[in-house]
């Protein structure tokens, strides 16, 4: 459904993404991993639109969106869970989630059952919500936009355990719905691999290992070598 | 003679009752060549701003060459030869490579305040400036707008800037950042050629680099030091792998308790 | 004790009403700077023409005077979207002085032109005669036209709250205040938006322009004259803070009535020292800070 | 390496070039061409140096002020005030007057140079109109409305009299126009000039490399402000009279239009701008003027829309297509 | 003078600026006129009466007096710029060759030409500057409109005759409005009336409600007022109808209902008075062929201003000052025939003070009501030759 193709860009002049390729077929939900600073964030953001493209393409379900704007994309059909959660705190709860709705399968209410604990704070400011409501409600958001493709930053970041649990499990069932492509970026290699079907590891910029994540889940040489947190490196 | 070139010691910073930098305890010996590591928000940056003075810490002090330079301002700690880079560029985009690293040697002979004399008439900073230019390997871009030159060598004018400061201590904030990879051997051989009188602190996520550079290391979690030594010890470690792989997170959880 | 009473219930009425008029003229600024970025020092062209228009409407077409506001006021609306679409969109990226120097140009325009076709002279006003009735309030008689002007402005007060907060639209301009590039990744066409923010912000122009003609008559320098009151209004109110925009306005017009009450021959500075002082006040420890 | 002393200073020059002397033969030129008309020439000399004075600090270090003739005023009004009591020595005088000028902006560049932008614009366009308040108010003192009239001055080194021709007042004003022309090309080709240009571009990493930031700028304000001073004494000299005019608002923008018209980034853009911008004006008085505030609001936004910059920019794109040479891009 | 300024007349350059300066003087057969006005800026109205005033009479006399031809070169100021004005006028003399001028709306604008023409001896002919001091700055000026002095006098005069005692004057914060406080003052006084306060309205006034308030508070049955016409005018006004002064109190202003700004005004104007030295509704023959001229040449629905006439009689002086002249333009000659001069003008009969140069004329009060449903200036009153009296 996403292809990717020959991908060069960062933020500005520089270059953070070098000739990358993907595919991610449909309803399959794949892990990006790799440690901070290869670029990860800002694959996403260059499917988002909102770094800047040097070269290469991106065309989601034939549609070609490497030069369309940012709203369109999102029209197009992606949605975005950034790293930093990025809820609009001035809205309220609702108005972050009807701001970005369109119809589809993801209504208000079935947003809701699957985050219980926003549809309690529906009337208040975003920003007076914790870390983890942030967090799921930047999820929701996401979702009220009936996406085809879901692109999550490291939405386990900086949240107490008992919600990471909540949110393991919310993302579980989203992937297994099948409704949508999943695009995941963790740093932690565990959450990762137990969320996704396929996975890819980058190191500056470019992808380094690409597999299916169970088999990399069972060889943790191997995860640690392409991780490049070994004194031999891969080079 | 034998005092180290920069201590630091206890050093705190909360923002809100949120710990960012926590009892952070730092040596680096004259001419040291020193990695400083960790995932993200484990506050590197934070710890490089505290340093440089951009940031006022909480507690703790910081020494350079046995002076106490904790309450000294930024600028001021420029002129003691504590001098940083930045990880984003920060230059005068519409001057040349030439001119940006001159208004720096400029600032830090006094000679900025000369209004009378064309700048072409100021030979030994010139010299100066064109020494830089040369071991960066920039002579030939000198006379090009920096915001027409390739990231990369943006980069080299970044790091021109800071030795035109003539640091004693050069803090260098992921210098590779953003460059793309047929460029990074030019600032590898730079940053190779840097004078054994320079002590230096890196911030960098590459271990390559790293690996290539560092004759001691640092890792940095959740705003402490978590392991120090050599680069074979501390990557060898137990903890400092569960950091960077969360292969068991518990430690984590329980730290994200605190400011969930 | 009579006369101080006497003075404060004037001043107290009389300030509020002259800061209401300011308020209007100056609202529609402070929302699309405040969105946008963009020093438009054009926004008292907006008024000057919403203002002629609802004037040339009433005395030409004999068309009721709040009808004609309205249609000025939507009429200078829909002009401004073509304006936004061919001018501003360019600018909105420029450097502080481009946009000084572009929107002063299109003033001088506007100035030009409606010399042209209006003359050089204060067009008559077309008020209708109810406003100039009086009622009594607070033990003094007080002119209908000044609580009609409050009224207006408590109107806008309210249609721009209900707007903001109870709209999709508000919700989306508040987005994409919050954080312009998130909302277009959540699928927020951000430029139409502010197309349609300007248009918002200078019909509001246009209606302060119709409205505050008994206190700003219209004549060809208007969007020079009354610009420097309009920039203090924005400047101290800090970008797109409505709440502090009314209560900056309404403060302006109260310094500025009991300064001319009281101090009649120093009237002229009182408004030029409250600004100085108020800005410098923020010197420190202000994101204007030059030095970090 | 190249030998250009561009290459250092990109406000430096290795000599006068030829464009350079055919400008200043301009002036010389237009006293034989245009005899009857010094007067207004020396008006034209005068907004030209103005507009260079704003150009100095616009250009060169970024500071963009609604509130220029604070300083244009001052020197006008101490000048004139010199005379009326009784020293009407003309040299000293007007250095009197930029000297004054120069001391206000020293008393008040070190709180206002630390705002910037629309702050910056807004406090400059109140100090501009509490000065001219403030002359209005003083009529003891400054003639209120009616001004300072038949102000006198003794010969020029006491041989070249003022006269209503005014032969001596045209090259008495092109002689200041040319030293300070001198002294700000020198000073904008010096370590210091590039300090500024450093400061235009990136204020905060000049502050990082150990920049007294805010202790340049002052000292180019106060330049700046003591050209102005300068300007305004001439006006008050050549003319013999000083109004409330020379403090009002419209002068302040006027000078930020001449200079846009002429061209930012060079220390010619003032020049240029002033001269032609005073010359088309009283063309076009001569015409509509209100067509000429039409068509100089047209010209405003044409620059801005086509990012030329001015008439220098043309020129200059210009002079590159035909010669094909190198495209400079000045910032 | 001449002379000695000609000793420095040093180069080649200089030779020629004095050739081309004299050859129009011997040149002879065209007398130029210098007309420095406020065409453009804030003051465009007044330029564009001014204008319309050389026109019409021009229409209606042609461009000759005696055997010599009229030729008229216009100057814009733009806005209040006297120094500006100077350098106009230098260039008229020096460059165009103008042996007398005209114009001069702003009176710090004929302060600061008064060195020049002292210089060049050149008659010139104030249309609207009303400053009192003027005519002493030089021999060459003469005024044709009025000095403040005259109608500040007569609306103490007016207050005095319908039995008011306490005034109030409001005055803008300028010149003129010092001029005309000053003179009422003085007069009311005089006359047993009293001053209960005096505000200096400044200029960049906006609300006028707090002046309105202080009026009110004050409780006088006279209103003096001089305010700039347009908007700070209309803004004046309407602010005392608002607060209820113009039924309590007597309002005697200048100019400011002037013809052409009437229709600016609602009817909060009614009743308000002005003291002024024409009224458009005088009848006399001289009135009556200037509307006509006026209307054919400017349409049925211009109205005649105070700066319309005042210039026309200025134009009147000119043709005076050429008539006289045989050959070469003898400025001596021209301001002798001027002296003493009098003549009818569309706003009565005229006569130039020979000794301070002052305007000898009627000054009317007039009053605004609503004839035909129009609002009009109404004369109530005429003071007849009034002169300049010594303060």
């Amino acid at each position: 459904m996403l292809e990717v193709t020959a991908l060069t860009g960062g933020w500005g002049q520089t270059t953070i993404v070098e000739n990358l390729s993907l595919t991610v077929p449909r309803s399959i939900s794949l892990a990006i991993l790799g440690r901070n600073g290869v670029g990860k964030s800002t694959l996403l953001e260059l499917l988002v639109g909102r770094a800047l493209r040097h070269s290469g393409s991106i065309v989601l379900d034939g549609e070609d969106l490497s030069g369309r704007s940012i709203h369109h994309r999102a029209h197009a059909g992606i949605g975005y869970v950034p790293q930093a959660r990025e809820v609009f705190p001035s809205l309220t709860v609702r108005e972050n989630i009807l701001v970005a709705a369109r119809p589809g399968f993801w209504t208000e209410k079935r947003i809701l059952e699957l985050f219980p604990s926003l549809g309690r704070r529906i009337a208040n400011p975003a920003g007076k919500l914790s870390g983890g409501e942030q967090q799921m409600l930047s999820i929701a958001r996401a979702l009220s936009s009936n996406p085809k493709l879901l692109l999550m930053d490291e939405p386990s970041e900086g949240l107490a355990p008992i919600v990471v649990e909540q949110l393991v499990d919310a993302i579980k069932s989203l992937s297994t719905s099948g409704n949508l492509a999943i695009v995941l970026v963790e740093q932690r290699a565990d959450i990762a691999l137990s969320l996704s079907d396929q996975c890819i590891i980058m190191d500056r910029g470019q992808i380094v290992h690409n597999g299916t994540s169970a088999d990399l889940a069972a060889d943790e040489q191997a995860l640690t070598q392409l991780m490049g947190l070994t004194a031999q490196g891969h080079l | 003679m034998t005092e180290p070139a920069l201590v630091v010691r206890s050093l705190c910073k909360n923002y809100g009752g949120f710990a960012v930098t926590r009892n952070v305890d730092l040596e680096l010996p004259r001419g040291a060549r020193h990695a400083l590591i960790g995932p993200n928000g484990a506050g590197k940056t934070t710890l490089v701003g505290l340093i440089s003075g951009a940031i006022a810490a909480n507690s703790g002090t910081i020494e350079l060459f046995g002076r106490d330079i904790t309450t000294v301002s930024a600028a001021q700690r420029v002129k003691q030869g504590l001098v940083r880079t930045f990880q984003v560029n920060s230059l005068f985009p519409h001057l040349s490579v030439f001119q940006n690293i001159f208004l720096a040697c400029s600032e830090a002979r006094g000679t900025s305040q000369r209004m009378l004399g064309r700048t072409s008439g100021q030979k030994p900073i010139i010299g100066q400036v064109e020494a830089i230019l040369d071991m960066l390997g920039l002579s030939a871009d000198a006379g090009r707008p920096v915001a027409t030159i390739a990231y990369g060598r943006q980069r080299l004018v970044e790091l021109g800037i800071a030795l035109a400061l003539e640091p004693r201590v050069l803090l260098l904030d992921e210098p590779a950042a953003g460059v793309p990879s047929v460029e990074v051997p030019l600032l590898i051989h730079a940053i190779d050629r840097l004078g054994e009188d320079i002590t230096i602190l890196l911030i960098e996520h590459d271990m390559q680099i790293v690996q290539r550079f560092a004759r001691t290391m640092t890792v940095l979690a959740e705003g402490q030091v978590i392991a120090s030594g050599a680069p074979d010890v501390v990557m060898a470690s137990e903890q400092v792998r569960s950091v960077y792989l969360g292969k068991s997170g518990h430690q984590r959880f329980e730290s994200g308790k605190a400011h969930a | 004790m009579d006369y101080l009473v006497s003075s404060l219930t004037f001043i107290a009425i009389y300030g509020v009403s002259y800061g209401m008029v300011i308020f209007l003229i100056s609202i529609g600024l402070v929302i699309t700077m405040g969105l946008m970025r963009v020093i438009n020092l054009a926004h008292g062209a907006f008024a000057a023409i919403g203002g002629y228009l609802c004037t040339a409407l009433v005395s030409s077409y004999k068309l009721n005077f709040y009808l004609a506001v309205v249609v000025a006021t939507l009429s200078v609306a829909v002009l401004s979207l073509i304006v936004e679409r061919g001018i501003y969109r360019q600018i909105y990226r420029k450097s502080e002085l481009d946009q000084v120097l572009l929107t002063i140009g299109l003033a001088f325009i506007t100035v030009a032109s409606l010399n042209f076709l209006f003359g050089p002279n204060v067009v008559p006003s077309q008020l209708p005669a109810t406003l100039s009735g009086t009622v009594e309030l607070l033990g003094r008689d007080v002119q209908m036209y000044r609580l009609f002007v409050v009224a207006v402005g408590l109107a806008v007060v309210v249609a721009l709250w209900a707007i903001f907060n109870w709209t999709m639209f508000g919700a989306g301009l508040r987005a994409a205040v919050d954080n312009p590039s998130m909302a277009q990744a959540a699928g927020i066409d951000v430029s139409r938006l502010f197309t349609l923010a300007f248009a918002l912000g200078s019909g509001l122009a246009a209606l302060g322009g119709a409205v505050g003609y008994g206190m700003l008559p219209l004549e060809p320098l208007y969007p020079f004259k009354y610009l420097i009151i309009i920039m203090i209004v924005v400047a101290l109110s800090g970008f797109g803070n409505m709440r502090s925009a009314a209560a900056i306005s309404i403060a302006v017009g109260v310094v500025d009535t009991a300064g001319r009450y009281f101090f009649p021959t120093y009237g002229a500075f009182i408004i030029y020292v409250f600004v100085i002082l108020y800005l410098l006040a923020q010197i420190e420890g202000s994101p204007l800070r030059r030095k970090s | 390496m190249s030998v250009d002393r561009a290459f250092y200073n990109a406000a430096e020059r290795n000599r006068f070039g030829l464009l350079e002397i055919l400008f200043w033969l301009c002036p010389i030129a237009a006293f034989f061409l245009f005899p009857t008309s010094l007067s207004f020439a020396t008006h034209v000399l005068i907004m030209a140096l103005f507009a260079m004075s704003l150009g100095l600090i616009l250009s060169f270090a970024g500071i963009v002020t609604l509130g220029h003739a604070a300083f244009f005023g001052l020197g006008a009004y101490v000048t004139a005030l010199l005379s009326l009591a009784g020293y009407q020595e003309p040299i000293t005088a007007t250095f009197l007057g930029g000297a004054a000028a120069a001391v206000l902006a020293l008393v008040i560049g070190p709180l206002l140079l630390r705002l910037t932008g629309l702050p910056l614009m807004m406090v400059t366009l109140a100090l501009g109109a509490v000065m001219f308040e403030a002359a209005n108010k003083l009529g003891w003192l400054t003639g209120g409305e009616n001004g300072l009239g038949d102000l006198r001055y003794q010969p020029v080194f006491g041989i070249f009299r003022w006269s209503i021709y005014g032969q001596t007042a045209y090259f008495y004003t092109l002689a200041w126009l040319f030293v300070l022309f001198l002294l700000t090309r020198s000073l904008v080709a010096s370590p210091f000039g590039l300090a500024l240009q450093g400061i235009r571009e990136n204020p905060l990493r000049m502050n990082l490399i150990g920049a007294p930031v805010t202790g340049h700028l002052v000292r180019v304000y106060t330049i700046s402000a003591f050209i102005a001073g300068i300007a305004g004494a001439l006006s008050a000299q050549a003319t013999g009279f000083v109004g409330l005019d020379v403090l009002s608002v419209d002068l302040s923008i006027n000078a930020l239009v001449m200079l846009v018209l002429g061209g930012v980034g060079n220390i010619y853009g003032g020049l240029v701008g002033g001269a032609l911008y005073i010359v088309l004006r009283n063309l076009a008085s001569d015409w509509n003027p209100y067509h000429w505030m039409f068509v100089i609001g047209a010209f405003l936004v044409v620059v801005v829309l086509l990012g030329q910059n001015g008439v220098i920019g043309i020129v200059e794109r210009l002079t590159s297509l035909i010669s094909g040479q190198r495209k400079e891009t000045s910032p | 003078m001449s002379k000695r300024f000609r000793t420095h007349l040093v180069a080649g350059a200089l030779a020629v600026a004095g050739a081309l300066a004299s050859l129009s003087g011997v040149a002879a057969q065209t007398v130029k006129v210098g007309v420095i006005g406020q065409f453009t800026g804030p003051y465009a109205l007044a330029g564009k009466q001014l204008r319309e005033s050389i026109d019409a009479y021009v229409a209606q006399y042609g461009t000759k007096s005696g055997s010599q031809t009229i030729e008229f070169v216009y100057k814009d100021i733009g806005g209040s710029n006297p120094a500006l004005a100077k350098s106009l006028a230098e260039q008229l003399i020096v460059k165009d060759g103008v042996s007398i001028l005209t114009g001069f709306f702003l009176s710090p604008e004929a302060a600061a030409v008064a060195p020049v023409i002292n210089e060049t001896k050149t008659p010139s002919v104030l249309s609207v500057a009303a400053s009192p001091p003027l005519l002493k700055m030089s021999p060459w000026f003469v005024r044709a409109g009025q000095n403040l002095w005259q109608p500040a006098i007569i609306q103490a005069d007016f207050a005095a005759d319908n039995g008011k005692k306490r005034a109030y004057i409001a005055v803008a914060d300028y010149a003129p409005g010092h001029d005309v406080q000053e003179a009422f003052t003085k007069r009311f006084k005089e006359r047993g009336g009293e001053i209960v306060a005096a505000d200096r309205i400044p200029l960049n006034t906006v609300d006028f409600a707090a002046f309105a308030e202080r009026i009110a508070n004050a409780k006088p049955d006279i209103v003096a007022t001089f305010l700039p016409n347009g908007a700070p005018a209309i803004g004046f006004f309407n602010a005392l109808a608002a607060r209820g002064v113009t039924k309590t109190a007597m309002i005697i202003g200048i100019a400011e209902t002037d013809d052409p700004d009437l229709p600016s005004y609602n009817d909060n104007i009614i009743g308000v008075y002005t003291s002024i030295f024409y009224a458009g509704g005088l009848t006399n023959p001289e009135n009556v062929a200037l509307k006509k001229v006026m209307a054919e040449k400017f349409g049925a629905n211009h109205a005649i201003g105070v700066n319309n006439v005042s210039p026309y009689d200025g134009i009147r002086l000119i043709y005076r000052m050429v008539e006289v002249q045989k050959g070469k333009f003898d400025p001596d000659a021209a301001m002798t025939a001027v002296k003493g001069f009098s003549w009818n003008s569309p706003s009565g009969p005229k006569q130039i003070d020979p000794d301070t140069r002052e305007m000898i004329h009627n000054i009317y009060v007039r009053q605004v009501q609503k004839v035909d449903g129009k609002l009009t200036n109404v004369l109530v009153k005429t003071y007849e030759k009034v002169g300049v009296p010594k303060l």
